[in-house]
């Protein structure tokens, strides 16, 4: 089995991967960092991020108005240390971004152009048209390319960590192309695998986004934090789930129902002026009940509703919209210069993750986290659009220092013992590649869990649907023990690999309807019919979820609060 | 000799990019009046006789601009040549070709100076 | 079958640790498709070439004196001639037309130093005129209007 | 849901521990009217052959992952309708790259080729954080925004004749990116791009077929890239024959 040594090891090469392995770098430039990912790095899922990145840059704006923003928007269960630290980073590494040749679009005067964005009191987004995450992501990748100690293992899926005396010692990888494992030892580990949205049939998300780092972290015994919180985004595409961004509104569209009628001004749905500036969840809670009071439009994949951009104009939109101008013409058929764009609430992004303290540092020595992965604790119940994008480089620049200084003080661990670890998940990897015997097929299983978590864990929640959703997990994990695999080739198995992920996201679904089912209150994403208000009294507080072979064991966590005192959230 | 031709290669660039350009600016025309007006007698008479044609060809202007309608559209084809063998007969025999092919333009880019001077 | 691309087509510096089956170029290739006016475009040099030439024989005429060049311009009238420079006459036209309009207008930098040419969108006329006005120049010279 | 019909996808399969050689294998499944090449792909592997191996992942033209042969020309498959096609439908792997497996291709060769334009700005001195973002005026983007639209598909260097041909050629992505940069009002590194684009297989060496931007999903235009590229390091070419290397 070949082994090999880094300092610090970063699974994941998105941008928070990236942000981090790059920070190391900076902290030390002769520390070896590792960059492991199932992808080349540039199809990591931040591509997909389109409408902008926040960071206060405006005269009339202050960190301030971006950490109430912020804090209010996560319905008051982000923690506020972590908050204030994130609003005060994100212009630096914005402006870094910006050195590194990220095409910000720009002001005449050639400072770089910002806009609005759901749940921001100004214009506080910056923005490279709309395909925001595609050119940080390259720009992010670009850069790193120069450092020759930032060593790529592309297309490597991590399946284990690396243990000794309940701390990390890198990580094991199968390697994809020569279908074999392989150590990557580092006395440092970074996980930025990003969320988890494969548990769901409707999401923005992209294929790869199948929990992994969660998963990881999680068998290891950290816990998973807040994650009932998924949040909705309100505008995808029927079918496919495509985004559509919420640049759309921020640029001035309008969100009609089937009469025409801008519901958002029309009815009450607590959005006071903002209307379709709203926050996520709120959007897309009105969406949902605007169907349910029969004013959807019908369509092959159901009920939707209408954001309209024809106003804006062809010039604006294809200055500042291109990408969702070939998106709709290309998924949809539909031209939004002259025509509406359906769109319906679809899952975009988990708030929750793996437990972290403002470092990225988890409970676990010597394992750190960033990204959409983590819970670092700054989305709380529900994230602003636009603050993910710079958490990633925020936190992954924090936690690739601090890795960097942890690693510097730490072994390097026994190479016997990790060997052994490592023939294990081989052996493990070894007996389901090509399983030819058992009942179940990978994709029926996936189906029938993305059914249960849609089902149970939607916009709308109940007690009775959160049960079912948790029993069918139960047994779904019990029916994966029974899959049939049938690809018994070693070079690109991908396979074996949807069988990995398949995994990954049975034990991460689960801790979401698991945390869900236990938070009897309503709160940012997670709104139940049975309990539709906050309760700070009794759940102003985080939900850990820990791994228990015999099931889901939770657990709660105070919340960090500050000088913003919980309010009733309305705009 | 690849080394060579690589280390001029910009310059051959050059010379092509010319030769295309004179090419496509002045040989159609060029084209139809010699190869078809005149044998078809829609040239007027007395446009292209002895006299006429050899005054503006032996003018220093018009030297020129024959040595650039000779030379320059043979590097051109040798270039583009170049580059057809290498779509149709692969990579490997570039390493002759090209020498080859240089060679021919420049011994006849001579010959043209040579002609024009001779004017 | 597609022809097979050259056995190191984008092959890494140091081979894979699989094997890997020879890469092969695109099932169109050379002759199917666009494939095919660009391989034409590229058999342009021979007409190229033999313009090229026929200016060359015309410079030697023009040396030797006047018979010489009444033979030439005679022997242009032969009809095998006529027919070949008529499809002459059209290829360079074809080629000029892929060279100046298609391809070289948008082969200009944006920005060249400080100096920033015409925008891209306003090259393919500027060349249309200039292949105009230089067409017009060469009929005005040589049927005598001018000088 | 959209109309269902039936259609013949015929892919190409090769998994190096059983075949000498790639072979094809025809699937007939039955397809919705709203779906892209992608869909069938994934329907085959999900419900009729779970041995079938490609790469894809955001399945919206962004991520760049799932470029194939889609008969005979190089498409993104996720954004190619199956509706463009008749009954039959071909799918190979990538033109002009080594096949790793089944639609796999070997992608090792192009990031080598990415890392040697150098793409990222270079600077004589880095800026400081401190003194903030720098300023470029909306034309000074457009100067190079295009470029930087690159998803990285290597759908133009599955059209490339030169690709297929010259081992050397650093191909149209690569290219393209490095133009990004030189044309970029932050970067100062264009010498030190140029001498790249000036070795074997630089610019030079493009017989400019155009092909890479015929097929680029993207709009980028990568064979005007080679081409302006060309102009701009023959400037540096120049230079360099006045004054001798390491000067100024």
């Amino acid at each position: 089995m070949e082994v090999i040594e880094h300092d610090v090891v970063v699974v994941g090469g998105g941008a928070a991967g990236i942000r981090a392995a790059i920070a190391a770098i900076e902290e030390d430039p002769n520390v070896s960092v590792a960059m492991v990912s199932k992808v080349y790095p540039m199809r990591s899922h931040t591509v997909s991020a389109e409408g902008g990145a926040a960071a206060v840059a405006r005269e009339d704006d202050t960190l301030e108005m971006h950490g109430y923003d912020t804090v209010k928007g996560s319905d008051f269960l982000g923690d506020q240390h972590v908050i204030e630290y994130f609003v005060e980073e994100a212009p630096k590494e914005l402006t870094l971004l910006e050195h590194w040749g990220c095409p910000w679009s720009r002001n005449e005067d050639g400072t770089v152009a910002t806009r609005a964005f759901g749940g921001m009191t100004t214009k506080r987004t910056w923005f490279a048209a709309d395909k925001v995450g595609f050119h940080m992501l390259h720009a992010l990748f670009q850069h790193s390319m120069q450092f020759d100690r930032i060593v790529r293992y592309d297309e490597q899926f991590v399946t284990r960590l690396l243990m000794e005396d309940g701390a990390v010692k890198g990580v094991v990888a199968l390697d994809m192309r020569q279908g074999e494992v392989r150590l990557i030892r580092g006395r440092a580990v970074v996980l930025a695998t990003g969320g988890a949205g494969k548990c769901f049939p409707f999401t923005t998300n992209g294929n790869i986004k199948t929990g992994d780092g969660m998963a990881l972290a999680y068998r290891a015994g950290v816990p998973l934090k807040d994650m009932e919180f998924v949040q909705y985004h309100p505008t995808g595409l029927p079918g496919t789930g495509i985004l559509i961004t919420e640049a759309t509104r921020g640029e001035g569209g309008h969100l009609k129902n089937s009469e025409g009628t801008r519901f958002l001004v029309e009815y009450d749905y607590g959005l006071g002026t903002k209307a379709e500036l709203g926050p996520r969840d709120m959007i897309s809670r009105a969406i949902i009940q605007e169907i349910q009071a029969g004013r959807g439009i019908e369509g092959p994949y159901g009920q939707y509703v209408h954001l309209d951009l024809t106003h804006l104009g062809e010039a604006k939109l294809k200055e500042r919209l291109p990408f969702v101008l070939e998106l709709a013409r290309t998924y949809v058929g539909v031209d939004p210069v002259t025509q509406p764009i359906p769109i319906r609430p679809v899952v975009h992004y988990m708030m929750g993750g793996v437990d972290t303290n403002i470092d990225g540092a988890t409970d676990l020595p010597g394992l750190y986290a960033a990204g959409e992965v983590a819970c670092v604790s700054m989305n709380g119940a529900n994230r602003l659009g636009s603050n993910s994008l710079t958490e990633c480089l925020v936190f992954g620049a924090r936690s690739g220092r601090c890795a960097v200084a942890f690693a510097r003080g730490a072994s390097a661990g026994d190479e016997a013992s990790l060997r052994a670890q490592g023939e294990e998940e081989a052996h493990r990897i070894e007996t389901l590649r090509g399983k030819n015997k058992g009942g179940e097929t990978i994709a029926g299983v996936r189906r029938e869990m993305q059914q249960a978590m849609e089902d149970g864990c939607g916009v709308y929640r109940e007690q009775g649907s959160m049960d079912a959703a948790v029993s069918a997990l139960a047994q779904l994990k019990g029916r994966y023990a029974d899959l049939v695999l049938r690809d018994t080739s070693k070079v690109f198995n991908t396979e074996i690999i949807a069988a990995l992920e398949l995994g990954n996201m049975l034990d991460v679904a689960e801790a979401v309807a698991v945390s869900a089912a236990q938070r009897q209150e309503s709160r940012g994403a997670h709104t139940r019919r049975d309990f539709t208000t906050r309760d700070d009294q009794n759940w102003l507080h985080h939900t850990l979820c820990h791994f228990d072979p015999a099931g889901p064991r939770i657990d709660r966590k105070p919340v960090t609060l500050g000088h913003w005192e919980p309010e009733e959230r309305k705009y | 000799m690849k080394a060579l031709i690589e280390r001029i290669e910009p310059l051959i660039w050059v010379l092509f990019g010319a030769g295309f350009m004179v090419g496509s600016l002045l040989l159609p025309a060029w084209v139809f009046t010699f190869g078809i007006a005149q044998p078809l007698g829609w040239v007027p008479d007395g446009a292209l006789a002895f006299e006429r044609a050899h005054a503006l060809a032996a003018n220093p202007l018009g030297k020129l601009l024959l040595l650039a309608l000779i030379a320059l559209p043979i590097w051109n084809a040798a270039n583009h040549l170049r580059h057809f063998s290498i779509d149709l007969g692969g990579y490997e025999r570039d390493g002759a070709v090209a020498p080859l092919l240089y060679a021919g333009a420049l011994v006849l880019s001579v010959v043209a100076i040579v002609a024009v001077i001779g004017l | 079958m597609a022809r097979m691309a050259h056995p190191q087509a984008m092959q890494p510096a140091k081979p894979g640790p699989t094997r890997t089956a020879a890469a092969r170029m695109p099932q169109k290739f050379p002759t199917g498709g666009r494939y095919l006016s660009y391989i034409a475009f590229g058999a342009t040099s021979f007409i190229y070439l033999y313009v090229a030439l026929q200016v060359l024989r015309m410079v030697n005429a023009l040396a030797s004196g006047e018979a010489a060049w009444n033979a030439l311009l005679e022997s242009l009238a032969h009809p095998v001639y006529l027919a070949f420079n008529a499809f002459t006459f059209l290829v360079l036209v074809w080629a000029g037309w892929r060279f100046l309009i298609k391809l070289s207008a948008k082969a200009q930098p944006k920005k060249v130093g400080p100096l920033r040419p015409p925008p891209a969108q306003a090259v393919p006329p500027l060349f249309g005129a200039l292949w105009l006005a230089a067409s017009a120049l060469v009929i005005v010279v040589l049927w005598g209007i001018f000088p | 849901m959209s109309e269902v019909t039936k259609k013949t996808v015929v892919v190409t399969r090769f998994d190096p521990d059983q075949d000498e050689v790639p072979k094809t294998q025809s699937y007939e499944i039955p397809v919705q009217s709203d779906w892209k090449v992608l869909d069938a792909l994934n329907y085959i592997k999900d419900e009729v052959d779970p041995t079938l191996s490609h790469r894809w992942s955001c399945r919206m033209a962004v991520c760049g992952s799932c470029g194939m042969m889609v008969n005979g020309e190089p498409k993104l498959t996720c954004k190619d309708a199956l509706s463009n096609y008749g009954n039959t439908i071909e799918v190979e792997p990538l033109a002009n790259f080594p096949v790793v497996r089944d639609l796999v291709v070997e992608l090792d060769g192009f990031m080598e080729r990415f890392k040697k334009v150098k793409p990222w700005i270079i600077r004589a001195k880095e800026l400081a954080v401190e003194e903030g973002a720098t300023r470029q005026s909306p034309q000074e983007l457009a100067d190079f925004k295009q470029w930087s639209m690159c998803i990285n598909c290597m759908l133009c260097y599955s059209a490339c004749p030169v690709v297929g041909n010259d081992p050397h050629f650093l191909g149209p992505a690569a290219i393209a990116l490095g133009h990004r940069y030189n044309m970029d009002s932050r970067d100062e590194g264009s010498a030190e791009r140029n001498e790249v684009m000036l070795e074997e297989g630089g610019v030079f060496a493009c017989s400019y077929a155009n092909e890479c931007s015929e097929v680029c999903p993207k709009d980028v235009d990568p064979a005007a890239a080679v081409q302006q590229g060309k102009a701009l390091s023959l400037l540096d070419w120049a230079k360099g024959l006045v004054l001798p290397r390491g000067s100024e």
